[in-house]
């Protein structure tokens, strides 16, 4: 029989569409010690940058209804250092890894893209064009159709593995940013990244992140990733994986009703580390209760409303 | 660490806003090392979202329970003290890396020395010194008496000093108060406690070569097993090159001059 | 003694900050029956149109983790039947009315402004240039900076009374479009309104609403609210009523602390019909908790965080 | 209309998914007509935000105490079934307009049609009319015998003549099948139940001039009490020139021929 859950990302295929979302999963050793990194449809690791990034002062994480803020500041240490001592012990898992870029030039995303896709086990790039942390030209390249288009190009131009741009939810118009890395070239979507948010501390009277604002993920930003894949996909053909408060199998189903291929699961991890084996083995519920055969069928069928 | 279901079997106030909850778990759960924690699901709701870290207090590895103190200070806590016997809660841990040994075992001498809610998880590893027949001392800094708690048991450790900001109880002062600088000679020390009690514990000690000294850091958590990269501390370059350390899994003890308060 | 929750709007005078969030009071009939509405510091009504709206299709509500969508469409019986029916029984309250209005064309817009504004119970205007409901320009006013700045003038032309702008989150940058307002003419600024979302139905596999998206309010959408207070309020030196999510008095201090000088509760007045009354009797306790004397006092000090 | 605390006294199930609950309020909470409904906060957290209505089902005025019958569908009646007798929820309420005795009194045939969970405010509304005299007949429909429920009680109240879908019960079919269009004689009609259903009864009597039947109608609803605009129903401009009605304030019942579904 058919793998119910196998799902293609453009010529890639994965056994399931179960991500991890990047900067939620680190470079997976964690989740490793608790379940075999195998069962997921592909692993996305943290954003790399060319140089190591120290990230941004604490505290970097408050909490809000149904989510979470984070100003974590693309802490990584660097191209160099992800491609020796990550990329090979993850490549024992056997499955696709997804390495997502960073940069604070176009000069600096090229040359992480040139060298990180020369790596064997590395099966695609999501360029992070919307990490809404670093004090950098990194939320221009996000909210700007002309300075994306030129970005992805660029990237597309050495990048050996296909590219997926990741869309910033901060901005009025999805679906012209999304329309123009398409036309750059490219290979999908991913989205949405985190809405700009943040706190007050009663007793201090400051906002509660040190870098003051941050990301919100959860959750709670799940209604409006899925109002923007759905506006995305009816205007554009490539992939989407979509992602933004996936805590269940359910909440996987409404983000192929509206338009994604693939899903990433982030803050829920935090709060059940093993959600993803566990949503992987509920999806085939969900399939037979709605007596749907191949999840891939759904991808989109929320247009069908009339 | 581990994922499971843990029993609630009694949760009770020891002070106004200071609970005692005791918990049974499956095997595995219980093999928790002093200054460990655990991350707790509060509520089966997405809000609040995030699990809530809480230290080991005590642990019956026989009967294979867990003593947790810990004192409601928002939604979550909140939520911890509505349990009642027979709920279950879900926890993941033991988490992070606890309270070392003295690293030198002719060093007998170690002092305690908590703040507040930073001294439920001294108690535990003041157990486990003793066992291994250290000569423990406690310093146990309160606001007040009236908010002071689990004197007795650390009575029961060995020496213990207490300090109340007001003066209701023991002497008027903070805990670094209670160190006679002539007459003390510990050896080694591992502090809990506010931040600001940890940093000038840390400025103390920091020129005395001979003393060995560990503190336990609190930190915002995102996923609580080193993954996020949320809860970090920056470290002292000479020790680290990285910069940072994660609180949730490469501490939440450190030696004490490694961090940067 | 002086009123510690006494705040300022310009030259209009509060008794507290506390006042609902436009279509989330209707007129004020069905809470009237619950408390005394003389309690609540203004009193803001349901989006009124020149004409007439019957408003969406149903289901209009949908709801979200720590959220709800709507898409009631700003059904209201049009600006006639609002002052002949709604303001002389409203008006028994002595208390300040705002009228949030809204339209599809610019001369609508005037044309309601200069009517309802002509009414000596009317207080002030909140210019709903965001409403995401209807299918018309009104999205574009509440994006585009210039199409904002035209409609605020216009309106502020043949307005006798104080106009605030209510902003809509969907857009890039929430900054230009205040500092656009602001320049216009705007006396003051209302932010924020909902932010578009969607949810799918797995059984029916199409939208819940039936207007497909809705807006999101409720407290999932408060750390937005606060991060887009929190920036314009260093740009423009109008006062901002604040809100999105607010559900206690702690929040309403956190909306004060990013630069808010009074609030509104919508969504939360849904839960507890008498949350306002609530809130306004445990700000006295959450300001002297804090130490803090006036309320008005913390307009903007989340800002003094160095 | 009145908010106010409520305290579970039994919330069992009566089938699978399908559970029973009652509880104690105060005076003026239980002051309440057949049809009206309840807005119930199921959790203290903001997930689920919104309350959840509910029907009455049956009510003792004597001992204050107002019996639910709901079933599990998602989050919010999940929250609900895990009430324990002795936990307090906070109820609004009651609301809407329930339904209206038959406006003239010589109409005293009276039939009650429900399909599934829109049976139980069907049985106050029968004991009321009881009550009054009228003749009441219900016709229930169920999925199946396994699915169904309350037959007892509505047999205590007069004819019952029950419908499923796979005939395991009663006859095979649906409500509508029970109707024998030659001998039946009701003069008045009551009917709750999924709103295909409600557009086949609608259907089914509109051209019968002489027959009053009354709709309860289900929409999502935001603050319950008329004030936000979300739970319409078109209406018939012949019976309203809006065209749209609250079905939390002016319904949840309506004259059948007013409403468009
Ligand atoms: C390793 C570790 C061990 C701890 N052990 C204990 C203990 O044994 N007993 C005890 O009473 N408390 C302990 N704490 C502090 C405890 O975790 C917080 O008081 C608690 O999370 C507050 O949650 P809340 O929902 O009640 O408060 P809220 O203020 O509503 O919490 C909001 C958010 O801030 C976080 N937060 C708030 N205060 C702290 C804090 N001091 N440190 C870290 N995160 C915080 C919460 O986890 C949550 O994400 C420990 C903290 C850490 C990091
Ligand atoms: C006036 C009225 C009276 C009702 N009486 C009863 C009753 O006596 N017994 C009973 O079992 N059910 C009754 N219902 C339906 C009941 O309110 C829903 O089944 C319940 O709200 C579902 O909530 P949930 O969280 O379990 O499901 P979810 O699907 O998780 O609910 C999600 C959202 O949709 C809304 N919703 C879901 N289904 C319905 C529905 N059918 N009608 C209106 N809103 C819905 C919920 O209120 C919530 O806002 C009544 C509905 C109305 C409008
Ligand atoms: C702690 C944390 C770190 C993140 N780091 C990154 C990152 O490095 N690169 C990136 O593209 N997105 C990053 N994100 C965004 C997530 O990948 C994801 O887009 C977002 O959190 C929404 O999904 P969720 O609601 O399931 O978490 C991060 C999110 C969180 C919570
Ligand atoms: C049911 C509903 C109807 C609304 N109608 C209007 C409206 O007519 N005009 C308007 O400017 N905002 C309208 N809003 C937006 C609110 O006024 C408010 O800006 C938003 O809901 C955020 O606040 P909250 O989270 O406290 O609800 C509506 C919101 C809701 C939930
Ligand atoms: S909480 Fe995630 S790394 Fe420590
Ligand atoms: S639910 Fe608000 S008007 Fe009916």
């Amino acid at each position: 029989m058919k793998n119910r859950l196998e799902v293609k990302l453009g010529d890639l295929v994965l056994k399931n569409p179960i991500m991890p979302a990047s900067g939620c999963f680190g470079y997976g050793r964690e989740y490793a010690k608790l379940y075999d990194l195998r069962l997921l449809g592909a692993i996305v690791v943290k954003a790399t940058t060319l140089e190591e990034r120290l990230g941004n002062p604490t505290p970097r994480i408050a909490e809000t209804p149904s989510g979470m803020l984070n100003s974590i500041g693309l802490q990584n240490p660097g191209v160099e250092a992800v491609i020796k001592e990550e990329l090979p012990w993850l490549s024992q898992f056997q499955t696709p890894i997804i390495v997502n870029i960073a940069g604070t030039l176009v000069e600096d995303y090229v040359a992480v893209a040139e060298k990180i896709s020369a790596v064997p086990e590395v099966a695609m790039i999501e360029l992070n064009i919307s990490c809404p942390n670093v004090k950098c030209g990194g939320i221009t390249f996000g909210t700007d159709p002309k300075v994306a288009y030129e970005l992805t190009k660029a990237v597309k131009e050495v990048s050996k593995v296909p590219v997926y741009v990741k869309l910033s939810p901060n901005v009025t118009d999805i679906v012209s940013m999304a329309t123009a890395v398409e036309e750059a070239g490219a290979d999908g979507l991913s989205m949405i990244n985190t809405l700009i948010g943040m706190r007050f501390d009663l007793k201090t009277r400051k906002p509660v992140l040190a870098n003051q604002v941050g990301g919100l993920s959860g959750p709670a930003i799940k209604p409006i990733a899925l109002r923007m894949i759905y506006e995305v996909y009816k205007n554009v053909s490539i992939p989407i994986i979509g992602m933004g408060g996936i805590t269940s199998a359910e909440d996987v189903i409404e983000f192929f009703l509206a338009g994604a291929s693939a899903v990433a699961v982030g803050t829920a991890n935090f709060i059940d580390p093993y959600v993803m084996p566990k949503i992987i083995q509920d999806l085939e519920r969900v399939l037979d209760e709605m007596g749907v055969g191949q999840i891939s069928e759904l991808t989109g069928e929320g247009w069908n409303y009339q | 660490m581990k994922q499971g279901l843990a029993t609630v079997l009694r949760n009770e106030p020891l002070k106004e806003r200071v609970y005692r909850m005791e918990v049974k778990v499956e095997d595995s759960l219980s093999l928790v090392q002093p200054g460990q924690f655990y991350y707790i699901h509060v509520n089966d709701s997405t809000a609040p979202l995030l699990r809530r870290p809480i230290s080991i207090h005590d642990v019956d590895l026989n009967n294979q329970q867990l003593t947790f103190i810990y004192r409601v200070e928002g939604e979550g806590t909140k939520r911890l003290c509505q349990k009642k016997p027979g709920d279950l809660i879900d926890l993941l841990g033991p988490l992070g890396n606890g309270f070392s040994d003295p690293k030198l075992q002719d060093k007998r001498k170690v002092v305690l020395i908590g703040g507040g809610i930073g001294i439920p998880p001294l108690y535990y590893l003041g157990k486990h010194l003793i066992e291994k027949e250290f000569q423990v001392t406690s310093l146990l800094g309160f606001q007040s008496k009236q908010e002071s708690f689990l004197i007795d048991e650390f009575l029961s450790l060995g020496e213990t000093r207490i300090a109340t900001i007001d003066g209701s109880l023991g002497i008027k002062g903070t805990v670094l108060d209670l160190i006679h600088d002539q007459l003390d000679d510990w050896q080694v020390f591992y502090s809990c406690g506010p931040k600001g009690m940890l940093r000038a514990i840390q400025q103390k000690y920091f020129f005395d070569q001979s003393i060995e000294g560990y503190l336990s850091l609190e930190e915002r958590m995102g996923c609580g097993i080193g993954a996020c990269y949320g809860c970090v501390v920056k470290v002292d370059s000479n020790y680290d090159p990285k910069g940072y350390k994660k609180v949730c899994s490469d501490g939440p003890v450190f030696p004490f001059r490694e961090v940067i308060l």
